[in-house]
């Protein structure tokens, strides 16, 4: 069973969601929660038996697809990877097990497990054509997501949401294609395992090219400045649980395929692109912070901010350093839990008052004091507190870009600034104060259901915060393995000067 | 000892579990007890810690890491040395009393328990501030001191004021904690650690350049926790807090964290003695400055707090001049006899039913005889009266300036200290003296618990005769901060100096206390001195808080509302929509094409081979150049390509255009 | 002198026939034009040495093809004069002049320029047909077949297709019986006709 | 006075561009079918005219083969009209718009 592990994580969930077509609808809920908890814990499973000490992919599974032209059904994992499957699979348990949906909730929970299938699938990838299958897939799930359980612009924000992003994904196609084609050019044999790419040497301009096409396809999935419109629309709109896997998986699909292909595939091209992409990732960062500090409605201020995080993601992926790597994938996973918990925190309040202006709170904290203290310590979490997850990551994102600019590094810290702004006025306005609506006087405090979903992730954003190791060492690990091979592959002076080289400074230590 | 480094450490953390526990549930005694009770345990283990540490030792732990990537580890470390020891007691002694103190002045608060959780939340911060072994772990405290400060200004949160004030000093504080961050990031990737040890050890290794940078960032950085000019004005507004929250927080502990950083960081400033200057210079400013406001301020805490921010440029001054121990005596003293003015304060407050105006009460010693003697007795030593602790901390300060020969903050300082005990006593001689001015207002104040009195009289007792420890002190901290006696050569200068000093502060109260101690009527703001701009400008604080929200807040809103509105909706989402529209619109417009008719499809099959066979023909030429290897060409091929299309584009566009309109006229033929 | 004198005559001629039917307004003359022209035509093939190209020609197309032609009109109404579309002729000719020319020299000049060596040379001993005949059966074999196998093809369509109903004639029926058929079997058009 | 093959390209050049005209310009069916015959016959005198001056069988082939396409073409064109003529009693381009997008 150990060396099917991944394939099992992938294909349980989409077959347990077919069989979810004969459970009964009042049952559906119990099937879903079941069947998430178990691929959750295939996914703790998963880590247990992680080698830490091993290098490169663990768990390849290899099936050929189309020999003659080297697509094959191939996955695997490493520390990068591995933590953000269990963030998937967790996040899935957490957000069926706190559902409260009622229309058409059968539908909801099989739509959910076929996008945990689509979500491993991207994450597990090693194939590009595998990649890109599972990457494409998910946005079908999420269009349903948004168009039937949405708010009242849905079908809106659904195609803006598909389109969008649609068409982002297919210049990523090309580049795909183009790269197995000069496999072959190179080779003599077609290949698109990711693997054989990282190993391919490139001509820079042919990786300006590359990376330039699939940058396209990831940022719009990121979603970096300018194309991050789509994500308040689909935020806006999506129900609770499509917001909270929306922003705590899928905008990961972009930064990870920005480390698992951009990076280790373009290392010159990455660090050509590295300071007008950290420029957008700063825009990204101070810009979608202010426009989150005037959003009148809770969840855009949540929207936003999660792109304002994202901006920091980026910043430390292209510090091309150890810290910066490792910070910015530990940030995906504290982001995910951060955001994760305020979208359901906002779901909370809109099932009780089905609104989501700000305008229409005040003073909650007297009213219902557990959710203002969930809420303020998800919110502290989120501006960068430390010994909360955020703060790990943040920190070693932003360590690690100083490496390559100071200046830069100090504009893109006023994310920790602006972060605050946004995050305070907004519980400001809604927990403080005194209570002026009658509606709000007499609302229910956080129930036991929501309560399920919430303390894991609270707990989470604070163990983590306070012991990120067993997360950062494997991580670590495989970030190490991937510095070294960029450092191997630049040609430039430049990318060999930017991209350290850790065999040299070990060396130094012994 | 490492047992009871950490008792010390997390006692107050698990009485603040333990608060929190009960936080939405109504009010029991209990927390508030056993809150204080570990507290005092705390207080405790840092007792015999500091006699293990008088007897030449220090402690030093690692308890585990907390961050490990690529060259980076940070490991959760504290230590327990000379200077951190100092820290730990007055942290102790102050919270411990404030504690006591609390379970008194939030009798009759909803949210008892939510308070002493965020209290005792506040010390642990402070004990990881102080303990921590390295740079991230200090920051650690840093934030966690902030958080707490924010939780307890906004403790108030139905009142806008006091959440608006906890939000200020929030961000004014991540202000400076961002240059802190980047002065962190400068140490990391120049010395390859965060440890004190490791960094002070290399510290010499690098250029002053650099070196004046970090020491810049870092200054920063205590700037914004001790509130000192221009991220100042959070400090007058965090008054929204509860009493005993402004004198832990805002008096004794957080904001003399600043000091302590650059205290702890003495080596990186040493090297770099010109750092050094501008930060004493910017300390006397700013202990003027905030000196001047508490003249003519009409509201009771807030003249304290001036008068914190003033003792605060004090502190910066020694620590600038490199007289680091000065500093963190003043620090020690300076924590106990403020502390006791807050407390104080809280006990008026508390009568007068939370009137704050200094000017609506008079005559109160009658009632509150107990409270009058320790606010006179902290005045007291606040304004540096012999044999008070504030005599021998703050004229040390005054010394130092003059040994060193910075004469122009030597008189400076002078001033201050005799405006200091000018707006102290006009307090006392306001609160206490006169006629009792608060009949008008119908108020019936009465003593406090007796309990509280007896938690203030710690400080009272330390407040009076810290000056004694002078001695002890001295051969404690000089162990680990650079020694340095500061005394004037000459015998008779020391003593026409400190002679000359004690008499200007004398004249000074006594001036307050022939102006104000007989006090009658509440001004309206009509006399001709309220009228006067000096006045004015004072009382509004030299306009700045108004200038920030003018300035900094407005235009950030303004700004944000704009990005949002103007450029978010309306240039890229529109941008992003405008394209989906053309292509759509386009669609719309050529749908027409597929009218059916075949004759017209012909037409269209013939336009559509001329469009091809022009690109192919381009490219062909193209690549006919490139075979004759013309060098231009080949470098700009793929421009020409791409200019060759876009004519050719252009072309098919035209004709097609051009077919549109000759189609059209026929239909309307038809 | 000879050759040039037959080229621009036969030039003239093809050129002048195809003018007509192209715009000529009666179906039959544009009909008696074109076979003309395509005899025509035969003789540039005459003059070119492809013998066996230019009898094909005269048989296949004035022969077969006119014929065939010439059956289908008597089907149609071709004494009415044939309606043109109302295009702007010049925007027509630029266009047909700028396709015309491109496919030439996409054809053209690669042959020119690459100087492709000739695949199947000709060979001067042996007569046109002669040679013809061995390319075709040789090389061309299978595409020859299969073009036999397409007329043959064609054929059975040709005659499936036009044969159909005929057992009944349309000038032999009664109007109603001409309205009856054509609306049960074609209404959409009608109907959309008249908008 | 030497005819090359430039004249005979002008030529098919010329051709092609009658039938063209007549295929843009055409409404009956039936004479649009005149007008690719005359295309098809454009092409091939080019063929035989490269054939002849190349010196290669190939161009000849490709004009047979034209042949062949535009007899069985014809064959299954003029089907299809008598059809359509049965069907709609006119063999007009204008109303065969089924094919509307």
């Amino acid at each position: 069973m150990q060396e099917h592990i991944l394939s099992i994580l992938i294909f349980f969930p989409a077959l347990a969601a077919m069989l979810g077509f004969v459970v009964h609808k009042d049952s559906a809920k119990a099937y879903g929660v079941t069947v998430a908890a178990i691929e959750f814990f295939l996914s703790l499973w998963l880590w247990k038996i992680y080698d830490p000490a091993g290098s490169g992919m663990q768990f390849q599974e290899l099936a050929p697809l189309i020999s003659q032209f080297g697509i094959n059904y191939f996955v695997g994992v490493d520390g990068i990877s591995l933590f953000i499957i269990i963030l998937a699979t967790f996040f899935t348990m957490v957000g069926i097990a706190s559902l409260t949906e009622t229309r058409r909730l059968k539908d909801l929970i099989i739509t959910l497990l076929f996008l945990e299938m689509t979500m491993v699938g991207v994450f597990a990838a090693l194939d590009a054509i595998i990649f890109y299958v599972f990457w494409e897939l998910s946005l079908v799930p999420m269009l349903y997501i948004i168009g039937a359980w949405g708010g009242p612009l849905r079908i809106y924000a659904s195609i803006k949401f598909f389109l969008y992003t649609f068409t982002g994904s297919l210049l990523m196609l090309v580049g795909m294609l183009f790269m197995a084609f000069l496999h072959y050019k190179h080779g003599g044999v077609w290949s698109f395992s990711i693997l054989d790419w990282q190993a391919m040497n490139l001509p820079v301009n042919y990786q300006m090219w590359l990376f330039g096409a699939f940058f396209f396809g990831f940022a719009i999935k990121v979603p970096m400045f300018p194309f991050h419109t789509w994500l308040p629309y689909a935020h806006g709109q999506a129900p609770t649980i499509g917001s909270v896997i929306l922003a705590a998986i899928l905008l990961k699909m972009g930064t990870y395929a920005f480390v698992r292909f951009s990076l280790p595939m373009f290392p010159d091209a990455s660090v050509l692109f590295m300071f007008p992409i950290a420029v957008l990732a700063i825009i990204m960062i101070v810009y979608t912070a202010m426009v989150a500090y005037a959003q009148e409605d809770i969840k855009q201020v949540v929207a936003y901010s999660s792109v304002s995080h994202m901006g920091v993601i980026i910043l430390g992926i292209f510090a091309l350093n150890v810290e910066g790597i490792t910070g910015s994938i530990f940030l995906m996973i504290a982001h995910g839990v951060v955001s994760g918990a305020l979208f359901l925190l906002v779901g909370v309040i809109y099932d009780r008052r089905h609104t989501k202006l700000m305008s229409e709170f005040g003073g909650l904290a007297s009213v219902m004091p557990r959710y203002a203290t969930i809420f303020g310590i998800m919110m502290m979490a989120s501006v960068g507190m430390p010994l909360t997850i955020n703060f790990v990551g943040e920190f070693l994102s932003l360590l690690g870009f100083y490496k390559q600019s100071h200046a830069f590094t100090l504009v893109a810290g006023t994310a920790i600034i602006v972060g605050a702004i946004y995050m305070l006025a907004a519980y400001k306005k809604m927990f403080f104060g005194t209570v002026t609506k009658e509606e709000n006087k007499h609302l229910k405090d956080i129930n036991r259901t929501e309560l399920m979903g919430l303390i894991p992730l609270v707990i989470l954003a604070i163990w983590l915060g306070v012991y990120p190791k067993p997360i950062l060492e494997p991580i670590d690990k495989s970030v190490k393995e991937l510095v070294v091979l960029m450092h191997e592959k630049a040609r430039t002076v430049e990318a060999q000067k930017r991209i350290p080289d850790l065999t040299k400074s070990a060396q130094e230590v012994h | 000892m490492e047992i009871y480094l950490y008792i010390a450490l997390f006692a107050p953390l698990v009485g603040s579990l333990f608060s929190a526990l009960f936080g939405a549930s109504p009010k029991t005694k209990v927390t508030g007890i056993v809150a204080s009770g570990l507290l005092f345990v705390s207080f405790v283990s840092s007792s015999i810690l500091l006699s293990y540490v008088l007897g030449g030792h220090t402690v030093h732990v690692e308890m585990m890491t907390w961050m490990a990537t690529g060259d980076l580890y940070i490991p959760f470390g504290f230590v327990v040395d000379q200077v951190s020891v100092v820290m730990m007691m007055v942290v102790t002694i102050v919270s411990t009393v404030v504690h006591v103190y609390s379970i008194g002045y939030m009798d009759h608060d909803k949210g008892f328990n939510r308070f002493f959780s965020y209290l005792s939340a506040f010390v642990f911060s402070m004990m990881v501030l102080v303990m921590s072994d390295n740079f991230l772990g200090l920051f650690i405290g840093w934030e966690g001191v902030g958080l707490c400060s924010w939780l307890l200004i906004g403790f108030w949160y139905h009142k806008e004021s006091a959440t608006w004030a906890a939000n200020e000093a929030f961000i004014m504080n991540r202000i400076a904690d961002l240059a802190m961050l980047v002065g962190i990031f400068m140490l990391y990737w120049n010395l390859g650690s965060l440890q004190y040890d490791v960094v002070f050890a290399n510290i010499t290794t690098l250029p002053v350049v650099v070196i004046t940078w970090i020491g810049i960032f870092l200054f920063i950085g205590a700037m914004g926790k001790s509130a000192q000019f221009p991220l100042h004005t959070w400090l007058a507004d965090a008054m929204e807090g509860p009493t005993p929250v402004s004198a832990l927080i805002h008096a004794a502990t957080m904001v003399t964290a600043g000091v302590y950083l650059v205290v702890r960081a003495n080596p990186i400033y040493s090297e770099i003695p010109n750092m050094g200057l501008f930060i004493a210079s910017l300390g006397a400013f700013v202990a003027l400055f905030a000196a001047s406001m508490a003249l003519v301020n009409r509201d009771m805490k807030r003249i304290i707090a001036y008068s914190t921010l003033s003792q605060l440029g004090y502190m910066f001054v020694a620590a600038g001049l490199g007289a680091y121990w000065v500093a963190l005596f003043h620090l020690m003293a300076h924590a106990f006899f403020k502390a006791l003015l807050f407390l104080g304060a809280g006990n008026v407050m508390h009568a007068m039913h939370d009137e704050l105006d200094p000017f609506k009460m008079g005559g109160l010693r009658k009632v509150m005889k107990g409270t009058f003697i320790m606010m006179t007795l902290a005045s007291v030593a606040l304004a540096g009266i012999y044999p008070f602790a504030g005599f021998f901390s703050k004229d040390l300060i005054l010394e130092v300036a003059f040994v060193d020969h910075h004469y122009i903050i030597y008189s400076v300082l002078l001033f201050t200290a005799m405006l200091t005990a000018f707006y102290s006593f006009r307090l006392v001689a306001l609160i206490f003296h006169g006629e009792e001015r608060y009949k008008l207002f119908g108020i019936h104040p009465h003593e406090a618990y007796k309990f509280m009195l007896i938690a203030m009289a710690p400080l009272l007792v330390l407040a009076i005769i810290a000056g004694a420890f002078k001695g002890s002190y001295y051969q404690l901290v000089t162990s680990l901060l650079p020694s340095g006696e500061y005394h004037v050569h000459s015998i008779a200068t020391y003593w026409i100096m400190t002679i000359g000093t004690q008499l200007l502060v004398l004249a000074a109260i006594a001036f307050a206390y022939k102006k104000y101690s007989s006090w009658s009527s509440v001004p309206d703001g009509t006399s001709a001195l309220e009228q006067s701009f000096g006045y004015k400008l004072l009382a509004n604080q030299y306009y700045i808080p108004w200038f920030y929200e003018e300035v900094f807040s407005k235009t950030y809103r303004k700004l944000s509302h704009c990005l949002w509105k103007e450029i978010d909706l309306k240039i890229v989402d529109a941008m992003v929509d405008g394209i989906a529209g053309v292509v759509y619109k386009t669609g719309e417009k050529t749908h027409k094409i597929q009218n059916g008719n075949l004759s017209d499809m012909l037409r269209w099959m013939v336009i559509g081979l001329v469009i091809l066979m022009l690109f192919a023909v381009g490219f062909s030429v193209l690549a006919m150049f490139a075979q004759a290897q013309v060098e231009f060409v080949r470098i700009y091929i793929g421009e020409l390509v791409l200019g060759i299309g876009l004519v050719l584009v252009a072309v098919s566009v035209l004709l097609v255009t051009y077919h549109a309109a000759s189609i059209r006229k026929t239909g309307k033929g038809r | 002198m000879f050759e040039a004198i037959a080229f621009y005559l036969f030039a003239a001629l093809t050129i002048s026939m195809f003018t007509i039917t192209v715009m000529t307004q009666q179906a039959l003359y544009a009909l008696s034009a074109m076979a003309a022209g395509m005899i025509f035509i035969s003789a540039f093939f005459f003059i070119l040495g492809a013998d066996f190209l230019g009898a094909v020609q005269i048989i296949v197309y004035t022969g077969a093809v006119m014929a065939l032609y010439a059956f289908g009109m008597m089907f149609f109404d071709t004494t009415r004069t044939v309606v043109e579309k109302r295009t702007n002729p010049r925007f027509v000719i630029v266009l047909a002049t700028l396709a015309a020319l491109l496919t030439v020299l996409v054809v053209i000049v690669p042959i020119i320029a690459v100087d492709m060596p000739a695949q199947l040379p000709i060979d001067p001993s042996a007569g046109n047909s002669q040679a013809v005949g061995m390319v075709l059966f040789t090389k061309y074999l299978v595409p020859f077949e299969l073009a036999a196998v397409m007329l043959l093809v064609a054929m059975v369509a040709g005659i499936v297709l036009a044969g159909k109903k005929m057992d009944k004639s349309l000038t032999l029926m009664a109007e109603e019986e001409i309205e009856l058929m054509q609306t049960a079997q074609y209404t959409p058009v009608a109907h959309e006709e008249v908008h | 006075m030497e005819i090359t093959l430039t004249h005979y390209l002008v030529l098919s050049t010329i051709l092609f561009v009658i039938g063209l005209i007549g295929i843009m310009r055409r409404k009956n069916l039936l004479l649009l079918f005149f007008a690719t015959e005359i295309l098809l016959n454009a092409v091939n005198i080019a063929l035989a005219a490269i054939s002849h001056y190349r010196g290669d069988y190939t161009g000849q082939m490709f004009a047979f083969f034209i042949i062949a396409i535009a007899a069985s073409e014809v064959a299954v064109g003029l089907g299809l009209l008598i059809v359509w003529y049965k069907r709609t009693g006119r063999i007009d381009l204008d109303q065969m718009t089924s094919m509307r997008g």
